[in-house]
């Protein structure tokens, strides 16, 4: 039953898919990248992963789509027509799209439980019985029922301090750009500096 | 207590400074602890490998979990020399910046500036040490998006452009390496990059390892610019504040180098990568006409600094030449040209920042006659130029040494010819800049303008005397990177 | 201090003078005495060290060891020390000559020119003490860029037009092919130092020998085997001083030098003639000889002869060397001196007649040998030299030579050199023939000879000491002779 | 198994929100397409939650329904100021004079 | 009583089932945005209802009743207020409702 | 179920190339940064349908208070590894996009267009006005 | 301001609940679906919502900019400052084993310890975001 | 009804926390601990922030709420019928209009219920509300009857209380 869903999903994405690249007013191209991460969202729950979902509401469809409104009011909202040709970006396409469904035919079949990426690392995280470092093999039992949570706070709990990073880091960047640039000159911020892209200098 | 936390403390100095660096509002006070976070990278980095020559296999487990359940690091004289690298070329740089960057940079911006400078080098650092591909991954993001910021902070308008494009391509580059990883993941179930080199061979002959291997291939390929995927590069470095191209160009692509060697010869293997796929045959000439076009263009570049990002394309070319002869040779090769390329390059564009400092400008035009003006300033760009030709005595010849040593070995010596002759590129577009710098006519602007200060110079000069004496004193860095070589082919992480 | 220490004092003591001049360049006086002070030295110090060659001894220095088992390395041998000799001794009579005509010629930059003259000197010792191919390589390569600012001197297009194809040729072929060579060298045979008999025999086979030496003297670019000649006329744009440099005391020398070395200490004579790998490389030397001769012909310009003439005689050196036999290493080490004086008198006659008359052109000079007789009595004897003419100290290397191509049965070779002899008469003779016995030319002007005297004193010493140099060669050859027999075998 | 039989309801009606989103015409059209989109995306996760027998993730379709609400809003506030950045009324303003 | 639970709520979903789909049709067949924003009420309203009710009648009084009521609750207090201002925001933008031409008014 | 088994891969590696293709085809340079969402999104989605056991569900152990499984062996739960891993890769997925689209914002402010090929016509007008320059 | 009653008080009834709701998404990661980052943004949306209502120039008179830039770097110190605690209480980096007696207790309290520190950032940053985008003027 | 407004804010954490433990379902000391933290931390953040006035947390209509709300679900139940009928007729039978009036509302958060409760309940909706009064879009006569008659209008004005 849940491939139904799944397959509805899937199809949808789709055509979500297809409405982006299609259509040329921005703000219903945003809109529908924020369809897309909704059915993400809804795809990520059939397939089990609820933490996911939540991440991809939240980050995926609320902030990605009110940070891409935000820019829109800043540069307009429609798109030109485009007059490249696109065929090399389709030759590209086909070819990376042809070397990953090349790397499926090996791949284990979906969905199957004796897939090797359930079979090793996976279970000791399942069976709350991760061993600890050094000789000895102690193991350490947390007892905290969502396991994602462990994975993520504990044992990958380093990837996560980069991944608040990353946070961190897509704040200072945006801060560079926008700190003392022309732009906060002309709305009254602090006083003028020659800063910040006047053509060659 | 210190020593035992090497690893972690080796990622985290620069980590927390970044923090650091943002809050406090006073631009020097953020210097200082930017410049404490890289010399506390470069302390922990020459720990780790004056410990790894010491025939220490350096594991660390963050948070205590063991691999492959938990994440580790993992430091050999590969990875060694690439941390030492990356952290002594940011001490220097850092010091550099101090007076560069009050120049280049908007005053209220300087404090986000050592922010996203600390994220960049944390990130490469991050990636150099760990021995988790995932977090390679984590890493690698965090670098770019330091470096994206500081690219667009360049002074130039086309500054933002290269950044958005270097995003664009870094973006597309990161989606290939996690699908990689992915792919590798979906049919071991590990990330553990040793975890993995022990399951990949039961799995050789898999569509999707192949299909793993080009994904990762192609992914970082974009990251270190391999030829033809280095579009981005050129504008970005040309355009990006002094003292962010002198960073960037001395660590940024070895690192993705590292990750490529890492794939290629630690996780997939030897056997594989060169024997299965017969990689070397698709690298040499990919490297060949890196070298040839990528130095061609260089010479018509007016833009200097885009010039030497050209020239970077195409000693990222012998880079992998060297790694194409899947040799000890030419590992060694490979391994020496990323210590000495990132030591000329970085002593080539601080040197130019030196330029932008004083004259604003790095066009060819706005350099000539400078020799007088600034003897200190172009007397380095020359001997980093030297460095780059290959010039004996100067670093660059050490590489090249053993990059012709290792083709010849494989008998290809048209190979090692050209190789040579490629120099000669190189040759004719420094000596374009020599000329004008020494035998030009100043111009109006290059004339009043009186020597950089010395606060630019020391760490310019700092790197041409590492060029210097690495040149003459070949011992340390051919052990070590003869010992990397062995390392990577031995298959130990 | 013992003569190891010595060899490397012979490097640092014209680097001191170039230092010397730097600080001195505020009184041209003390600055020029800096430098002939300098020469003086440093002919001492090469003459401390031949007393020890002659004794037999084999002075050496290390360096450094950039690369493990490739030191930095300096050893005195025979050949090495012939150089040293010609170099060291010609560095006086040249800075002495300099004084005159840069004065003379109201030359601009003057200490640059200084400086970088004792630089290239330094390197010149460098070239001639290399201990290794590695050691040679890196003076060698250090020799093209400290002659580079000399070069491009009057920093004119032209002069930085000619400073890119000296540049461009010398470093290109000595990146491309001969620095290939010495690691190709060390791939084969473990080590790149030089070694009486030789590294190869018993490493590579003929096939691999044959392209190694034309790698190597292709490589050494210095040596103006055709077709990579072209640097030695471009370069004529440079001041006369810097001319004599190049064609007599350095740079060419530099190069015919080290194919003389690698022939004897890399491959080894015994080892080429076995194989046979040189003989098609005599004949591109005797080609050069001929093809530069005919050149030579139709140059009028003075100086450019002169470069033509040099490319000619040089392929003598190469010829010796690739004849691989006693008599052909004696002749083209014999060479190596005897054009060096031979040739740097005519460059100094040019040159004088450039500041003194204000000609640079064969035909201009007719009848000038009445206002400026010294000059072209010299050009005279030098020229005798360059022939192979007794009473002058050419005679002996032509001699040898035509020895070492019968000894090969090379006859053709033989008519060779004869041929050339002719053709050198044709082009060079005719100059102070016709200085002395042709009638002056009508003078656009119309105030006759009036402003022309002889050159400035210094450079009229220099002249007359080359000059009679050149016949002392003659009459006493042997220091150079019994070096050069240490080397060359039975 | 009505629960599927409902999911399969909203799925379509999904698809037709989805055919309304595409074919506009105004972009008003596609705003209230995406809501319905939205709303129908909760209902469609709480069906989910039951037919994958594990229920009790409905704080996620709450979060849902949150998002797609803050983010129609956002919209319309582009739409009729041009930014999202306007001001507004004061919250301390409860009656109007 | 199981059973009863069990009939009531497949009643209750195939109820909303109905109105979430009629809904979707309305929202293809009508002919301007204000119309089109009747039809989608359909679904935000008594297709949440009967659907949400369904599934609270599936499981015992507990957390997930809980949240069940609270979805409702939220979407019942949204809906109007996001119709509203989408309303408002079609007004202002320039979007005439289309109205029916002999139009008594009042 | 069986036909699912690469089906799946194949329309989740559809999805992704669709994104592909917008993010390299188009030139207005939103619509790149929306392109790139959908590339990065349909990854994700790739990683996480590794992660599914069909009949399997969310890896959120069922038991007590303190995660101590009431009858745990019976149960089967998805791989939660992918879904740590997503979760990073969703939050890096937005911290880029912010990114981009403040440069995208300050594009505009400088050029005054977000189209590429205008943009580069701009660039290409400053190149020569630097080659210009004396 | 009388057209915007009904955004206005839907608002002013909808904010507290959204920011309870993220911190109970917050604080019930260990047994449901949620922590930091799925906190932080709702909270973060509790802020736009207010923002996106009653203006930016309000929002940033509650929440100044400088607090949500400092609470952006703030988190990152708090994850990373338990990971130096565990150091210097003789574990490894980021090893929360060692923060207590009880290795499985410390083991939660660490958890908490870093979601509190990603919330924070996150939340911080998200809304930086959203200042930094919304309360710039177009140009042209 | 004029509550104190430190009153309202208790009434607000009170209820808040009462939320939190319903939805909890997990009660160690930690986690109560912390719920109450987050409720005194949410409600100083809503106060600051102004939203606790009346508007913001009407507990005064509350009682009354009760009662109104279940006829609402009727009305809304009828005209979601209406409508339907109407989407599913062969030839889409609409007759859209609309309509200006003022409501008897004394207060925003009556106005604010009324036309909500309108817009609710398919085929009528407030498309603007300010100072001239209500706007209302209507799909057909018959949708528009139920609001003219009056009926929710005095519901809600009795369900805002005397002022
Ligand atoms: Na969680
Ligand atoms: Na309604």
């Amino acid at each position: 039953m849940e491939s139904v869903v799944d397959l509805a999903l899937l199809g949808l994405l789709a055509v979500t898919a297809f409405g982006v690249l299609h259509l040329r007013n921005l703000v219903a191209v945003v809109m529908l990248m924020g369809i897309y991460s909704f059915l993400s969202a809804a795809l990520f729950v059939v397939l089990d992963a609820v933490d996911v979902a939540f991440t991809e509401v939240a980050v995926g469809a609320g902030v990605s789509t009110i940070l891409a409104l935000g820019t829109l009011a800043l540069v307009g909202t429609r798109q030109k027509r485009h007059a490249k040709s696109p065929l090399i970006p389709l030759l590209i396409v086909l070819v990376t799209g042809g070397m990953l469904v090349y790397g499926t035919y090996d791949l284990p079949r979906w969905g199957e439980p004796d897939n090797p990426v359930h079979g090793h690392v996976a279970p000791e995280y399942l069976a709350d019985h991760v061993p600890l470092a050094g000789d000895e093999g102690d193991v350490l039992e947390v007892h905290i029922p969502n396991i994602v949570t462990t994975v993520l706070a504990s044992y990958r709990g380093y990837d996560t301090l980069g991944e608040t990073t990353v946070v961190f880091a897509a704040m200072v960047g945006v801060l560079t750009l926008f700190v003392g640039s022309r732009r906060q000159r002309r709305t009254g911020g602090p006083p003028a500096d020659d800063e910040g892209g006047s053509g060659a200098s | 207590m210190i020593a035992a936390h090497l690893p972690a403390i080796q990622v985290l100095g620069p980590l927390l400074a970044a923090a650091l660096c943002v809050l406090v509002p006073w631009k020097r006070v953020s210097w200082g602890i930017a410049m404490a976070g890289a010399v506390t990278a470069f302390g922990a980095a020459v720990g780790l490998l004056s410990r790894v020559l010491g025939g220490e296999d350096i594991r660390y487990a963050l948070g205590g979990w063991a691999a492959p359940w938990g994440i580790e690091y993992r430091v050999d004289a590969v990875n060694g020399l690439v941390l030492l690298i990356v952290a002594g070329i940011g001490v220097v740089v850092t010091l550099f910046a101090l007076t560069s960057v009050e120049r280049e940079v908007d005053e209220r911006r300087i404090p986000l500036f050592y922010g996203a400078w600390m994220l960049c080098l944390c990130g490469l650092l991050g990636i150099a040490i760990t021995g988790d591909a995932f977090n390679i991954f984590v890493f690698l993001e965090i670098s770019s998006l330091g470096t994206y910021a500081l690219i667009a902070m360049g002074s130039d308008r086309r500054a933002l452009v290269s950044a958005f494009r270097y995003l664009i391509m870094g973006s597309i580059g990161a989606s290939f390496i996690v699908i990689g990883i992915g792919l590798l993941y979906v049919e071991t179930g590990t990330l553990n990059l040793a975890d993995l080199a022990e399951r990949l061979p039961a799995l050789y002959g898999e569509r999707t390892v192949l299909v793993a291997f080009a994904f990762l291939t192609v992914g970082t390929s974009l990251k270190l610019a391999l030829f033809p995927l280095h579009v981005w590069l050129p504008d970005a470095y040309a355009f990006a504040p002094s003292a962010v191209t002198g960073l960037i160009a001395a660590t940024s692509t070895k690192v993705a180098v590292y990750v490529l060697l890492r794939f290629f010869f630690t996780v997939f293997g030897v056997t594989y990568s060169f024997g299965e796929l017969s990689l070397g045959m698709w690298l040499l000439p990919l490297a060949l006409v890196a070298i040839f076009t990528m130095s061609l263009v260089a010479i018509f570049q007016r833009n200097i600094k885009r010039m030497l990002a050209y020239s970077s394309v195409a000693q990222i070319g012998y880079i992998i030449l060297g790694i194409s002869f899947a040799s000890v040779t030419g590992l060694t090769a490979a391994t020496l040209h990323l210590f000495n390329h990132a030591l000329m390059k970085g002593a080539l564009f601080l040197a130019l920042g030196c330029v932008m400092y004083r004259v604003g400008s790095v066009h060819i035009d706005a350099l000539r006659g400078l020799g007088r003006r600034m003897p200190w300033t172009m007397a380095a760009f020359t001997a980093g130029g030297l460095s780059l030709i290959g010039v004996p005595l100067t670093v660059g010849f050490v590489s090249k040494w053993y990059l012709v040593l290792g083709a010849l070995e494989q008998g290809m010596w048209p190979v090692a010819a050209l190789v040579l002759v490629t120099s000669t590129l190189a040759v004719v577009y420094i000596w374009r800049v020599v000329e004008a710098v020494y035998f030009g006519e100043p111009s109006a602007r290059a004339d009043s303008v009186s020597e950089a200060p010395l606060r630019l110079l020391v760490p310019t000069w700092a790197l041409i005397a590492a060029n210097l004496y690495f040149g003459i004193d070949a011992s340390l860095t051919t052990n070590v990177a003869g010992q990397a070589a062995r390392a990577l082919l031995g298959g130990a992480p | 201090m013992n003569p190891g220490e010595l060899a490397l004092l012979a490097l640092v003591i014209p680097a001191v003078g170039a230092v010397l001049v730097g600080l001195l360049r505020s009184s041209p006086n003390l600055r020029e005495a800096a430098s002939l002070t300098t020469g003086g030295v440093l002919l001492g110090v090469v003459m401390q060290i031949h007393r020890a060659v002659a004794a037999g001894e084999t002075p050496r220095f290390v360096l450094a060891e950039p690369l493990p088992g490739i030191p930095l390395e300096l050893v005195v041998e025979p050949l090495g020390m012939i150089f040293a000799l010609v170099a060291g001794s010609l560095w006086i009579v040249t800075t002495l000559y300099a004084i005159g005509y840069m004065r003379g010629h109201h030359e601009k930059n003057q200490t640059r020119f200084y400086i970088f003259f004792a630089l290239a000197i330094s390197c010149t010792m460098g070239v001639a003490f290399a201990g290794n191919l590695f050691t040679l390589f890196i003076f060698y390569e250090a020799l093209t860029l400290s002659t580079f600012p000399l070069v491009t001197h009057a920093g004119t297009d032209a002069a930085k037009r000619a400073g890119r194809v000296y540049l461009g040729i010398l470093l290109s072929t000595s990146i491309g092919f001969q620095l290939l060579a010495i690691i190709w060298t060390y791939l084969l045979t473990g080590t790149i130092d030089f070694e009486m008999g030789g590294i190869l025999e018993g490493r590579a086979g003929a096939g691999v020998v044959a392209v190694l030496l034309a790698l190597y003297v292709f490589g050494i670019g210095k040596a103006a085997l055709m077709p990579f000649h072209r640097w030695l006329p471009a370069a004529m744009v440079a001041p006369t001083p810097v001319s004599a440099l190049l064609h007599a005391v350095a740079v060419v020398k530099a190069g015919v030098f080290s194919i003389l070395k690698v022939t004897i200490y890399v491959f080894g004579i015994d080892f080429l003639t076995q194989l046979g790998a040189s003989v098609w490389l005599m004949w591109v030397a005797a080609a050069t000889i001929i093809l530069a001769s005919l050149v030579a012909f139709r140059k009028d310009n003075l100086k450019a002869r002169l470069a033509y003439s040099t490319i000619s005689q040089l392929s003598y050196v190469v010829l010796g060397a690739m004849l691989a036999n006693t008599m052909g290493i004696i002749g083209g080490g014999m060479h190596i001196v005897m054009h060096a004086f031979g040739k740097i008198t005519l460059f100094f006659c040019a040159g004088a007649v450039m500041v003194a008359a204000h000609k640079t052109e064969i035909s201009d000079m007719k009848g000038l040998g009445r206002t400026m007789p010294v000059t072209f009595a010299a050009f005279f004897v030098g020229t005798l030299s360059i022939i192979g003419l007794p009473p002058a100290g050419g005679t002996w290397s032509k001699w040898f030579l035509g020895l070492g191509a019968l000894d090969a049965g090379q006859v053709g070779l033989v008519a060779v050199l004869m041929v050339s002899s002719l053709l050198s008469i044709g082009y060079l003779m005719i100059v102070p023939v016709r200085a002395f016995f042709s009638p002056a030319a009508p003078n656009p002007h119309g105030h006759g000879n009036g402003g022309i005297h002889e050159a400035p004193l210094p450079s009229l010493i220099a002249i007359v000491i080359t000059s009679l140099c050149c016949f002392a060669l003659f009459a006493y050859p042997d220091p150079f002779f019994r070096l050069i027999s240490m080397v060359a075998g039975p | 198994m009505m629960v599927v039989g409902a999911s399969i309801a909203v799925l379509v009606t999904m698809a037709m929100a989805m055919a309304r989103a595409l074919l506009g015409p105004t972009v008003y059209d596609r705003v209230l397409a995406v809501n319905m989109f939205g709303t129908k995306t909760v209902l469609t996760i709480a069906l989910i939650g039951f037919f994958t027998g594990r229920p009790e993730f409905l704080d996620l379709a709450l979060a849902y329904g949150l998002l797609n609400f803050i983010g129609t809003i956002a919209v319309l506030k582009f739409f009729q100021f041009g930014s999202l950045g306007a001001s507004g009324p004061h919250p301390g303003e409860t009656e109007s004079g | 009583m199981e059973m009863v639970l069990d009939y009531l709520s497949a009643a209750l979903l195939l109820l909303g089932s109905f109105f979430v789909v009629v809904g979707g049709i309305g929202v293809l067949r009508m002919p301007d945005v204000f119309t089109r924003m009747h039809a989608a009420g359909l679904t935000d309203t008594m297709g949440s209802f009967f659907i949400l009710t369904g599934l609270m009648l599936q499981t015992g009084f507990d957390g997930v009743t809980l949240r069940l009521v609270m979805i409702l609750g939220f979407l019942w207090f949204t809906s109007p207020v996001a119709t509203h201002a989408l309303a408002k925001a079609a007004l202002h933008g320039k979007i005439e409702p289309v109205v029916h031409e002999d139009e008594g008014g009042d | 179920m069986e036909f699912l088994g690469l089906f799946n891969y194949w329309v989740v590696i559809f999805l992704m190339m669709v994104g592909f293709y917008a993010l390299i085809s188009r030139g207005n340079l939103v619509k790149k940064v929306v392109g790139l969402n959908l590339f990065q999104t349909s990854v994700i989605i790739f990683y996480v349908s590794t992660g599914k056991i069909v009949g399997g569900t969310a890896p959120i152990l069922i038991g007590d208070d303190h995660g101590v499984a009431e009858g745990a062996a019976e149960v089967l739960y998805s791989n939660p590894l992918p879904h740590v891993l997503m979760l990073t890769a969703i939050v890096v997925g937005v911290a880029t996009m912010a990114m981009a689209l403040a440069l995208v914002v300050r594009i505009k402010e400088t050029y005054g267009t977000v189209e590429d090929d205008e943009i580069q016509a701009q660039v290409l007008a400053d190149e020569q006005r630097e080659g210009a320059r004396p | 301001m009388r057209d915007q009653i009904i955004l206005r008080i839907a608002a002013k009834i909808l904010i507290g609940p959204i920011f309870l709701f993220a911190l109970y998404v917050q604080f019930h990661g260990d047994y449901g679906p949620g922590g930091g980052f799925q906190a932080g943004v709702i909270f973060a949306a509790g802020v736009i919502l207010y923002a996106l209502v009653f203006g930016l120039d309000r929002a940033r008179a509650v929440i100044p900019t400088a607090i949500v830039t400092w609470c952006g770097t703030l988190g990152v110190l708090i994850f990373a400052g338990v990971g130096v605690a565990a150091m210097f209480m003789g574990g490894n980096f980021l090893d929360y084993g060692v923060l207590l007696y009880d290795a499985e207790h410390a083991q939660h309290i660490g958890i908490l310890l870093v979601e509190a520190g990603v919330l924070v950032t996150v939340f911080g940053v998200m809304v930086t975001l959203f200042y930094s985008f919304a309360g710039r003027r177009r140009s042209r | 009804m004029s509550q104190r407004p430190v009153a309202r804010v208790a009434g607000l954490c009170l209820l808040w926390y009462a939320m939190w433990l319903l939805m909890s379902g997990h009660y160690t000391r930690l986690l109560l601990s912390l719920g109450a933290a987050t409720v005194v931390g949410v409600a100083l953040l809503v106060t600051r922030m102004q939203l606790t006035d009346r508007e913001g947390a009407p507990f005064h209509i509350v009682p009354r709420l009760v009662f109104y709300l279940p006829w609402l679900v009727v009305e809304v139940f009828k005209s979601n019928l209406a409508v339907a009928r109407v989407i599913l007729s062969p030839r889409l039978p609409i007759r859209p209009r609309v309509v200006d009036f003022h409501g008897h509302q004394k207060t925003d958060l009556g106005r604010f219920i009324y036309a909500n409760s309108i817009t609710l309940t398919p085929g009528t909706i407030t498309v603007r509300l300010d100072a001239e009064g209500f706007r209302i879009h209507a799909l057909t006569e018959e949708a528009l009857d139920g609001t003219e008659e009056g009926e929710m209008d005095r519901r809600v004005c009795r369900l805002e209380g005397p002022s």
